[in-house]
């Protein structure tokens, strides 16, 4: 099983879901998170004094799946959230040794 | 007795009350979210210690009888409210302006909070606050009101000299000795939640209409020009900071516009009960310019006034205030006192306000300093590094401003 | 001069200038949390703008002394406060005035930003308040206080018709131009803090009572009778929303009680100082009903007022103004305008009820349509997608509404 | 009929108008963020319900001409508001009475909305409101104003007896029936926003004001003197709050602040119109030093009282009650009341103090325990747990109170 | 060592962070998520419109533990989390190949 | 590839994203966590009730990299922040298979 994990821009993650759910997913998790890179950050001013944000919101979304889905899930994710301007996000795969579902006990990709 | 000025006055008084709390928003939304409550915790404490002080001798020495003590102090006659009566021909009108005048009494060191934020030991500021009022606000009270300056002619309607004046220099004397914030000026805070400015804002707009309108102790003619002054001066002046920041930031701030009204509110202080037509309109553009220039001082001259005390009530009130020996128009209020320039009078009463205010700045500045000196000498008055690091709220009042999510 | 009266006008005053923050927070909180602080730049610009453009020509074209100018308009002179005094006979009560409707005046136009939020550009609202407040607010103003439609026999006491149904139908026509946003009405958006609508709401109600009682211009009869009205319609309209939406949806919801309250307090504005007993209890009812239906129309009808201003304060106006036709009581106010239906009146009143929210109608949508269509053509008042998509908090005005959390 | 007196009655009846919200944000800033709304609601509600059902038949019950009714309750004389004219002799006055008396009839069910919190259906809240009110709160009220208790010359100036006394021991009927929260006491829950909780004690001191000081009914030195023992009593309770909170738990607490400001307004309230000098610092520093041990007494006692309605307002308006007895000070008022023990009186006064607040208790406990329990058997008063669990916004009003962030 | 990863009711989190502890975990680092999957979501009603939300708050805790206590550890949490009901959440495990305690710079299992 | 994985104090943030830029660094995704440890938490006390807060606000950044600069990144996070004060955080790394940048679809090292 893998675990993917991406980051994406969070007004993308209703077009996200629906890809992933069209793609048979019925989990994820996610979580709000802020993102560095070539995106940079913005400045706000207040009383004339300049602050800078360096950090940009984004969504990163977990998802575990069977070996056999990664693929076609993490094209799915990318097609999904792409608008091609920067910061769009990443998308990177580990190996998961086991996963449980609390509720049952139940191990292994059953409990996906 | 007129049951008119008194429900008027007393009205007034629970605005003023109200802009206590008031005060503590604006100035809480604008700090962090891990100093907020300290914050609004120096700004109730002013609300819970200074009536006290107020009606035990304050007011007697501010304010009492005018025959009594003399053009420096007042004596204590009146202390712990002796012999103010409301039966009888006065109806409760002196008992009603002891409570009016209170609730100025509280805001004043308040005012100052904003300043020593996110650094001060609440100690410290416990007694500060009734010392300070004793020292500082009572004596220029006295002097501005029937006292020595207000004798030579110098105007003061609500408390520009003795109020806006003197807390801002105060506030600069007491960041001197505090000395700046850890990371202060590289390391900037934005507030932590503008919708808590903005009805800090809301609430002090509200209640300065008290604050101005109210100091004529009747519901007449005056009462109500010092209203409209104060509608005037605070959207003008909100207007023009707006308007500055527009063409030199690029944006027009809800900060900026929380700002620029208060610098209105607070400029037309001093003048509310003297100006009248247009007026209001230029004293406000005038302090909505300036003082949005003000707030940028700090930062070249390396005093950490946190939340800008100095660039908008100390500026503030000094600009309405010399204002007053332009604007100033005895004729419209059929009243006595001095013309201001535009109104056909000589340079006399801008002198006499320089002078006030010269007064009071001196003083305030020097008894300032000093207390806080000797409370740096003995309690302290910093907390440790990693108290600030911390936060004060969790360091001093052992509380967290939000628990939301289901962390807590 | 009575000073009870003048007490009465200033403390309304304040009150009804305190609803404009109010209102911010009501729309605000409303919002999502990356626009609330356009939506409050919004309503704080309209304090800002509007005082300044009243006093200098809006009131004397709007209520200026009645013989001045025809039934159409008033003429300038009382502009720039010309030859209004405070001493004499008046004591001050024409000023007062003056600044009494002035925050009227400034709560019209930002009644209209519920409408036009999260899309907007900031500089077309600049420009669009002080002419919309030129162009529509002071001549129907004037039409209905001592103009043509008054002067027929038509009734509005604090404002359904001048305010309620001129801002709702101008919102209306705003969003027609300015089209929907993205995404809507297919993506929704809760409200990002209900705990800022309901401190909106507090205010509002608070602040209604000078609005409406404030309206007798005196501390009188009928202005303990208005607030009593606007007391007892604002429950009743609140109790009406929350059991519609009990029996219809399952739940009672804050939002619900909230939008029936305001809803309440719009229908019972222009009737407040014509009905009496149970009347406003009835207003309020049919008010709360019509209101909570009333705002499902827009995804029907396809336009998008993001907030609810037509099915608020337009529905709500008119619905309160059309009943004056049914409730009006001279009787008991002693005073003599027609007789409603219930009252032993004829359908005159009503008939002249509809006439006039008619012509105020028409006018104010064919003015607000023209010139929000000059500004499209011209600076444009629409944001760009990209700002829409960042937020205009940030893409207009530099800010960011809330910095908690260690990330800011 | 007296300008100054109908003005300070209607801003006084709006400003306590004001503090139901303000009560709602007091509480609503200490409950959990997943049952804010419910708490926001269970206040507004009472606001929506109870002025219709004051005008109908609670007012003549309550207060209905002297003339009416017996010691005991009143007749339906003045059902729906029957022959209460704003012409003639009165004025108005009347009617501004019974709307003022409106806002204390919906703001005394709402006191009990603290002690509910978290685990109330809110359908049984809908029916206990306007029973209770009809049941407990009209006949306490009659007793103590112009009723039997009343007349052997207790004393209550603005709901000491009436509404704190009366909604504290209503609490403390009401938990007992519907019992702990889940995980109470061993789970805490520290306030969700403390911001939130400021905001209602600001709004709540500024309406109090209306609130005591207007219980005079006119603009006279009674209401003066009650208006500056509302000032002294909060901030000397606040004081004494955050003086024992700092030697005991080392640490001064914005909520410790909140809670003594809020226990002094409710001690003054009795006392209000008849103490003076430095009564009410006394007051207040009693009642602050007792509320704060007060409210530690559930934790023992095993009650589950979760936002300490008995610890403030039972023991507060009892303390406040019962010093009456020592306090009071017809001299000065120049009026016909017993005098307190400080004053030349004998014991007299306390024990008709101690006689009237046991009566209410009693009167006030036994029909809410009963009402609770019929509600238990008949509706259910509890919500399920799955329904505690998921908070009560959620469970009961299909509303969250904050959507902020990317994933609402 | 492993990375153990788990996904759980948030009025869940005092108990099994009370069994972490008597398992003799010293460490945790938990972080507010959302959730998506079989539990479903809620909706919304305001002014009669309806929204959905479908993303269900959880608590994810991230805790670093030697290979020998995985399976204790993880059994710890799913009892100590287990409500039965749909939405108790997932549990998964990783590899980690480094951890450094920063205080001190100590690596490997001395770190955890 | 590899992710690192490190939960630092809050206001050490600053310092980390300096050290990780000047290493070269130019993407980093961070979040809000809580953490439990040695470190403790603290108690508040609201009416004289007290209640004990056991997590501790840190901060938690994810940056996937090169697997030859796993290293001196890890020292660089390290150094940076470091206060030698108990609850200075913890730093672990783990496997990436894989890394896509959305914008682009490019993956593997290029996509970093
Ligand atoms: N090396 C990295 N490790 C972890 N997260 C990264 C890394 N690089 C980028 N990110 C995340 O991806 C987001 C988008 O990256 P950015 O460089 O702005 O644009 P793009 O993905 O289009 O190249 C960043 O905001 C950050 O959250
Ligand atoms: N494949 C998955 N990948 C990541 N997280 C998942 C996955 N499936 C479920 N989750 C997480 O576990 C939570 C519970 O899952 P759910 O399907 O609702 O119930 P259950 O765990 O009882 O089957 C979800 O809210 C989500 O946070
Ligand atoms: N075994 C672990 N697994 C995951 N996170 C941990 C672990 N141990 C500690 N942490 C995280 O590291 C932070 C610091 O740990 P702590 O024990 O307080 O101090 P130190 O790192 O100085 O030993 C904790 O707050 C927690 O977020």
């Amino acid at each position: 099983m893998k675990l993917i994990t991406a980051i994406v821009k969070p007004f993308k993650l209703d077009e996200v879901k629906s890809a992933l759910q069209a793609a048979g997913i019925t989990g994820i998790t996610v979580s709000e998170v802020r993102g560095f890179g070539r995106q940079g950050g913005h400045t706000e001013v207040y009383r004339g004094a300049e602050y800078r944000i360096d950090f940009v919101p984004k969504v990163r979304l977990e998802i575990v799946v069977a070996d056999e889905s990664v693929d076609s899930i993490v094209s799915a994710i990318a097609e999904a959230a792409r608008t091609g301007k920067i910061g769009d996000g990443k998308i990177w795969v580990s190996d998961i040794g086991q996963i449980v579902r609390i509720r049952t006990g139940e191990s292994g990709v059953d409990a996906i | 007795m007129d049951s008119g000025n008194i429900a008027w006055v007393l009205v007034s008084a629970a605005m003023v009350l109200f802009m206590t709390p008031g005060l503590a928003f604006f100035y809480g939304g604008m700090d962090r979210g891990r100093n907020v409550l300290n914050m609004l915790m120096m700004n109730f404490y002013c609300v819970l210690i200074v009536p006290i002080v107020w009606v035990a001798i304050g007011y007697t020495l501010a304010y009492g009888p005018s025959a009594v003590g003399n053009d420096f102090i007042g004596n204590f006659d009146a202390a712990f409210l002796k012999d103010i009566a409301i039966t009888g021909e006065d109806g409760g009108m002196t008992l009603a302006t002891v409570a009016f005048l209170g609730m100025f009494a509280a805001i004043t060191p308040a005012l100052i909070s904003g300043a020593v934020a996110d650094r001060m030991k609440f100690s410290a500021w416990a007694i500060f606050v009734p010392v300070w009022s004793l020292l500082v606000y009572v004596p220029v009270f006295k002097w501005v009101y029937g006292g020595w300056l207000g004798q030579r002619g110098s105007l003061d309607f609500a408390g520009g000299t003795a109020i806006h004046v003197n807390a801002g220099i105060a506030a600069l004397a007491c960041v001197l000795v505090l000395g700046k914030r850890k990371g202060w000026p590289t390391e900037g805070h934005p507030p932590h939640s503008m919708p808590l400015v903005m009805i800090g804002t809301g609430i002090l707009w509200f209640g300065w209409f008290g604050f101005n309108a109210g100091s004529a102790l009747a519901a007449n003619g005056q009462a109500v020009q010092a209203f409209m002054n104060t509608f005037l001066a605070a959207a003008a002046a909100g207007l023009a900071w707006v308007v500055v920041e527009w063409l030199r930031d690029g944006h027009p701030t809800n900060l900026g516009a929380a700002s620029g009204i208060v610098a209105g509110l607070v400029a037309i202080t001093p003048a509310a009960g003297y100006v009248s037509g247009m007026s209001p309109i230029w004293i406000g553009l005038v302090a909505g310019v300036v003082c949005c220039y003000a707030v940028k001082l700090k930062a070249k001259a390396g005093y950490d006034d946190a939340l800008d005390v100095v660039g908008v009530h100390f500026v503030g009130g000094l600009v309405g205030s010399l204002l007053i020996g332009f604007f100033a128009n005895p004729e419209f209020f059929g009243a006595e006192f001095m013309e201001g320039i535009f109104y056909g009078g000589s340079a006399e009463l801008l002198l006499e306000q320089a002078l006030a205010n010269g007064a009071a700045i001196v003083w305030s500045f020097a008894i300032t300093f000093g207390l806080m000196k000797l409370l740096a000498l003995t309690i302290g008055v910093r907390v440790d590094e990693e108290q600030e690091a911390t936060g004060l709220d969790l360091a001093l009042h052992g509380e967290t401003a939000y628990h939301s999510g289901s962390l807590g």
